[in-house]
């Protein structure tokens, strides 16, 4: 059944969590008659964008069978860095967000030398990059908050005037599903002109259909809400959009890319992947790249949606894009996971946030029922895995 | 006679403080199988990751149709046509067959983006040349027999012609029907005018398929001959006791 | 009538005195009580806002984690007409109403209660978290009361430390290294909370040094009791039942368009902005004037003396 | 050479690192004038002991290929649930630890079941447990701080009268002196039984001696420091003594116990330790067992050191924690690893704050310099490892 | 006729989806040595994995001197003298040989701690029997050549007295002198009436050592023949299609 609609078992999962997702915000919705509004949604989608951002390039780094512990200080430092230069050294933002972006580069090649060309264990390179990061954060400004005021900058952390409004989120949405449509059946053309046979139609209509009819459904709801007196609802928020982008960006270095494919090749098999000619050092360290180019994104929607780099920007929050990865269903093991999972990982983290929020639980409950769901997931992760035949150990 | 494809001289590499390889010389001709042949630890697996560029050496010269080329890396090796089907087969696990036939030599599309279904119409064919009931090729190869991962391996170097094939230890898992199977390949690749560096630990391979043997010993290559000047008797005699058998001429063939 | 409550970290204790006094005056007057609670982050906060917003809050009350990176916040429940208060740390922006014991004042506060009993002498500096903004206020403060006698010579700091997370484990390394230093020649220590100064009584009567004057702040429990022990001089004491009780009974006046009663125009913050406000007095407590914490019921008086000298009490313990 | 002396590889590692450590010292005594003085000594040692005593533990369970990140909350949630029963429940000192103790075992056990039982990534399963027991922790007192007041209590965590005094200090090192030199003697004695060839007389006599000199100068170090006007000099101090007692049993368990055999087994190929009837479940068991009852005993001195339990206790602390191992030598690939190099780790570690934090080195430095330390440790390794040989990939 | 060693009747076991073993059945006497064969991936491995106890099985029965066992273990079969040198061979690479010998059955003092004196001096006896040039006993096993290592993998079959023993191609990586240690062994175990199961691709060593054959399909076990009644066309025909040979008498023995 699986393999005649050519599922694979992590598509299979995807579908899983994708429900779970839908179950968790149906069952707040029944408990709190407010968390499926689209007050609610545009907040946690916000709230969601800098985790998702740095998860999507954490997933591509767990692929390759390594860790990166020090992104939380990553993104304090390159923060605070472009909060620091346009506030106290009166930059423009261009420049202090490049800047911010040559640091990152050069704390990404240079725990990626360390990892790709000593062969130092990753865990190690940046559980030391995860305290002097935050020492440098602190140095940069003496540890004093930064505040931003440009509007224009500040549009990119969503807020009061960064979104599109509801026009335009509906066009997007719409010329999103009409390209995805086109592509499944530029798909199906090119399977059945190759001598390949394609999937059910019904089962493409269906998948299409939910999925565009997700998209469409977001930008309706982005479009009604409507702060305050504000003439016009909101439409997609900048930041959810900036991380969209990402995500598609990043999908296609996987899907369509060697870089991509060899990251999935070093984590399936490392050695091998040496042996066929993969240059391993080099992909190691664009990947180290990459992951410093989307920290220095999510640093610039962090302060942005702050107004303020301060240098507690991004504590702890390596732990929540690991988990949101892991919970995405990335194999710590290596070789298997996809971005789209990062995306409904790091969503079922803020969705139990929030909604737990709105239940007023209490902020010891709340960090006990995180941690235990992520330790759920996973657990779920391995059971399917064995159930689904999948060699283990 | 004819220019050796492939020629290494002097060979030396160590590891840390082990010499695992210490002045090792061979040559392969166009259209030969050679044997490489020792005990275990002789060097031999090493001896051959240098050729294919896994391993970088610390002296020696490796020439190809007579010409010193400078081989650092898989790629530079695979493009002198060198290919190797490693004794562990190197092939990525948690990827499907076609993936890993084109594995660090992707088809891509005039936009530079992978060609998916090229490589795997492609893939197809050269599968079907040596294993025509092989069709789950979209499966991560994980899941596949041994057998059939071996049929990977191999087509990779089936399909990007090679000149030069180094086969480690090809039969050691394999069934009776797929050792006949890499038997008649290599047979098929020879009379192409392939040359084929073979190790083996299995007398009756060595005697079947190659013209010249080459027995190593604690890293060096302490004799070559022809394989029907010699028997198994003296053949182990030199594996295991380092002896040279009287009155049989060595054949390095070296030099055109 | 909800009123949404934005805390900015649990870790203080003090906090949940703060909370009860709230919820018990909003209970009093039949309105609904909200609560976040951003365990110290201040990305986390303006999700916390957002959320309280959607629960249907009509008054934001805001203890703010870092009054820049609170903006965004305030501007959204602006334009959604939602009033907002500054809880106890100061949100500049126009039309906020803030309630307060001011932060730079505690730390005057701190800095007087140990200057008055040593004058003169050696001097440590136990500043709060090098990622919470309000260390280096109270900070300042404490340099405008020590300035003088810094000048004069009387006072010579001797060390001067962060203390990551404002972690008393931290607090006690870090003094017994300075401890090393000095020496151990230190009169007084400036430590500018009560969990910092724990860790350094901590270090202190592991050297065995006595009578050396410290600061803190928060009237936590455990620090009123070594005032009353005497290894603590100074705990500044915001009456948080004071400030909570306020607080709700401002957000809703706010929430009803009424003018807040008692309030007063200030303009002291670093953009000079004028703002409705509200002072409270925070109480230095010393051994001289326990009584206070104790008729205001915020400690019992047998958890207060636990353990007092029977023969010299503090006048509060007899 | 070196296998004339019968030196591994790690001793030879040990070796340098002590080396490293006189060096450290010296040269910060040489900018301060106070770093080698008894007090200081005698404070830095108290220091490290917490994150010592969890180290000797952490530095099996990485040996085991495992992690645990979740050391830090543990520490904080037994720590104020000791202090809570005491201080509000007004519970007696033992009982208390007795309960803190129990929770931690049930943590351990929990952790360990999905770990070793169903197969779950160590690294995931704690970094769950990071989060919820850290919300545990606050839970147990709504946060309060808890005071300690019971003197006998408070000498577990050292201070004024928590040393033994010069004399029992003296006596002591002079014990394990005898007891070293006397082993030493009875292992030449056997392997001669044994037809083995013992290691040249004065390598023996060199080793033994240095490590004589350095019990003996600890302990007359120590003895040494007065605090005020104390009539007496201070001795070793109860947590260094509750540290050394560890380090001893866990030495004793990795090298003459089967558990601490199954340990390395485990680490080094743990299908093969399966398949020669290892029971690997339960030695994983047992191994996050031993961590929570040093978890337990390294949370009774923090808490008594610190006069109270708060709840930010060892926040953090699980990366000084692994710090300290990797830094000893611990590789994270497994398999290899000492708990002497653990405790040698640990001092590294203290005396680069402990120096800094002399020489007034502002925090933010202090933070670059530690995590770049740790980098520098396993760049080391990996160079080291290459040098003698050590297969690497 | 003698009552079986052990035998195995009805054997399953999956693997997720996966039907590794169906309904498998064999015995071998005292004595005796039963060569498993099959194509890769038929099942070997995994059939004797569960006599072995490194797997359960899902259905089936195992007896040892014609009593009903219950094997789900690798200690409760050490404990009935089933003892087994893996085609992977179970060495802790970070470990050295006389460790690795006793891994899991160490020698204690009266104290309960670890004997290592008498452990090394247990082994040095027993290593000398198989390889008297084996001196470094004491480095990690990841520093050993491979034949050294499969001196070890053996040892650990033959000092714990196996009556038993599953050797799961023992020669597949071996050199030629290895591999005659090997044969030599099996001679030698054999005459100590230890039954014996061997797994092996290699035909001459089959027809060498083997008094009985098994071959393998798939998961089942589709004929078991004496040796001396088959010959290697009629062996690859079972292996490779699964043909049983026309007037051949199975030879399954599987009662008394
Ligand atoms: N990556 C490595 N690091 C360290 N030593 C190595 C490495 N690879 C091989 N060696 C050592 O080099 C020597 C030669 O090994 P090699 O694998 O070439 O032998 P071989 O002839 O292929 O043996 P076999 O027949 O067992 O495959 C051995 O002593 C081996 O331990
Ligand atoms: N741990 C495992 N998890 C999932 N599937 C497995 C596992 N072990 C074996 N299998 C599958 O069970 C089947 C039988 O494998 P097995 O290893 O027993 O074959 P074999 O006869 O030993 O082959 P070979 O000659 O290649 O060693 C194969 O399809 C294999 O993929
Ligand atoms: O009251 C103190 C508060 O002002 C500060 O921000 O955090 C620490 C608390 O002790
Ligand atoms: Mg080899
Ligand atoms: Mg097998």
């Amino acid at each position: 059944m699986l393999s005649r609609l050519q599922l694979s078992a992590l598509d299979l999962r995807l579908a899983i969590m994708a429900a779970v997702l839908g179950v968790l915000g149906l069952a707040f919705h029944a408990l709190t008659g407010q968390f499926l509004t689209p007050e609610n949604l545009y907040n946690i989608a916000q709230q969601t964008a800098v985790v998702g951002i740095m998860a999507a390039a954490m997933a591509l780094v767990i692929v390759a069978r390594h860790i990166d512990l020090s992104v939380g200080s990553a993104l304090g430092l390159v923060g605070v860095l472009i909060a620091f230069l346009m506030y106290t050294k009166g930059w423009h933002p261009v420049p202090a967000c490049l800047a911010g972006l040559a640091v990152a580069l050069l704390v990404g090649v240079y725990q990626g030398w360390l990892v790709a060309g000593l062969g130092v264990a990753s865990f190690v390179v940046t559980l030391g990059g995860l305290m002097s990061l935050r020492g440098a954060a602190f140095l940069v400004a003496s540890g004093k908050t930064q505040p931003i005021t440009d509007p224009w900058f500040l549009m990119l952390g969503g807020g009061l005037d960064g979104a599109i409004g509801p026009l335009p989120s509906l066009v997007l949405a719409g010329l999103l599903s009409l390209w995805l449509v086109a592509r499944t059946a530029q798909r199906r053309h090119q399977q059945r002109a190759h001598g390949v046979l394609p999937r059910p139609l019904w089962f493409d209509v269906i998948a299409n259909g939910l999925f565009c009819a997700a998209a469409l459904g977001f930008a309706l709801a982005m479009g009604a809400y409507r702060i305050g007196d504000k003439p016009q609802g909101q439409g997609i928020p900048v930041p959810v959009l900036i991380w969209a982008v990402v995500v598609g960006a990043v999908s296609f270095l996987v899907n369509r890319t060697r870089f991509g494919r060899y990251v999935y090749a070093i984590g399936g098999n490392p050695e091998a992947a040496l042996l066929v000619g993969i240059p391993v050092r080099r992909v190691m360290l664009q990947l180290f790249m990459l992951l410093a180019v989307l920290v220095t994104v999510a640093a610039i929607v962090a302060v942005a949606r702050l107004n303020a780099g301060t240098n507690s920007l991004g504590t702890n929050q390596e732990l929540y894009v690991i988990a949101a990865a892991v919970i995405g269903g990335v194999a710590l093991s290596g070789g298997s996971g996809t971005v789209l999972g990062t995306v409904l990982g790091a969503l079922i983290i803020q969705f139990l946030e929030g909604g737990l929020l709105l239940l007023d639980v209490d902020i010891g409950w709340r960090m006990v029922i995180v941690g235990q769901v992520l330790i759920v997931a996973v657990v779920f992760d391995v059971l399917f895995r064995r159930a689904t035949g999948e060699r283990v150990a | 006679m004819s220019v050796p494809l492939v020629s290494m001289r002097g060979i030396d590499k160590a590891f840390g403080g082990v010499q695992a390889v210490q002045g090792a010389s061979l040559a392969v001709h166009p259209g030969e199988v050679l044997a490489l042949l020792g005990h275990n630890g002789a060097g031999k697996s090493t001896l051959m990751k240098i050729l294919a560029g896994a391993y970088g050496h610390d002296a020696g010269e490796i020439r190809v149709d007579g010409r010193p080329v400078h081989i650092r890396t898989p790629v530079q090796a695979q493009a002198l046509g060198i290919e190797t089907i490693y004794q562990t087969l190197a092939l990525a696990d948690n990827l499907d067959a076609v993936t890993n036939l084109f594995l660090g030599r992707e088809l891509r599309t005039r936009w530079g983006t992978l060609d998916d279904y090229a490589m795997e119409a492609a893939a197809r064919a050269v599968f079907r040349k040596l294993n025509p009931n092989f069709q789950n090729i979209r499966v991560p190869v994980r899941a596949l027999s041994g057998g059939q991962r071996q049929v990977v391996a191999i087509s990779r170097a089936l399909y990007f012609n090679a000149r030069v094939l180094i086969m480690d230890e090809p039969c050691a898992a394999l069934g009776p029907e797929e050792t006949r199977m890499v038997h008649d390949l290599v047979r098929t690749l020879q009379a192409q005018d392939v040359g084929i560096l073979l190790i083996s630990h299995d007398m009756p391979d060595v005697f079947a398929l190659s013209d010249r043997l080459c027995v190593m010993k604690n890293g060096c290559t302490i004799g070559t001959y022809r394989t029907k000047d010699v028997d198994e008797e003296a053949v182990l005699g030199m594996i295991i006791a380092g002896r040279l058998p009287e009155g049989v001429a060595p054949c390095m063939r070296l030099d055109a | 009538q909800t009123v949404g409550v934005s805390w900015s970290n649990f870790q203080e204790e003090r906090w949940k005195t703060d909370e009860k006094a709230i919820k018990d005056e909003l209970a009093k007057a039949g309105a609904t009580y909200a609560s976040a609670d951003a365990g110290g982050s201040p990305e986390k906060q303006l999700g916390d806002i957002d959320s309280l917003i959607a629960k249907g809050a009509k008054v934001l009350i805001v203890l703010a984690m870092d009054k820049d990176a609170i903006q965004p916040a305030i501007a959204k429940a602006k334009a959604r007409n939602i009033p907002v208060i500054a809880y106890d740390r100061l949100i500049e922006a126009p039309g906020v109403f803030y309630i307060t014991f001011d932060n730079q004042e505690v730390g005057r506060m701190q800095a007087r209660g140990v200057f008055a009993v040593k004058p003169k002498g050696q001097y440590v500096m136990i500043k709060g978290s090098p990622t919470d903004p309000n260390a280096d206020f109270l900070r300042a403060g404490q340099q405008e009361v020590l300035e003088a006698a810094i000048k004069k010579g009387d006072v010579k700091i001797v060390g001067e430390e962060y203390t990551e997370g404002w972690k008393p484990e931290v607090a006690q390394r870090n003094m017994e290294q300075i401890l090393t230093r000095a020496g151990g020649k230190v009169d007084a220590v400036v430590a500018s909370n009560d969990g910092t100064a724990g860790g350094v009584i901590a270090a202190l009567s592991a050297r065995g040094l006595k009578g050396v004057a410290v600061s803190g702040q928060d009237g936590d429990r455990a620090a009123l009791n070594r005032v009353a022990l005497g290894t603590q001089t100074v705990s500044v004491w915001k009456d948080a039942r004071d400030l909570g009780r306020e607080a709700a009974k401002a957000a809703l006046q706010m929430a009803a368009a009424k003018p807040v009663a008692g309030a007063t125009k200030w303009s002291g913050g670093e953009k000079k902005l004028t703002m409705d406000a509200m002072f409270l007095k925070a109480v230095p407590i010393t051994r001289a004037n326990l009584d206070v914490v104790i008729k205001a019921g915020h400690i019992g008086k047998a958890e207060l003396c636990k353990g007092v000298n029977a023969a010299d009490p503090p006048a509060a313990c007899k």
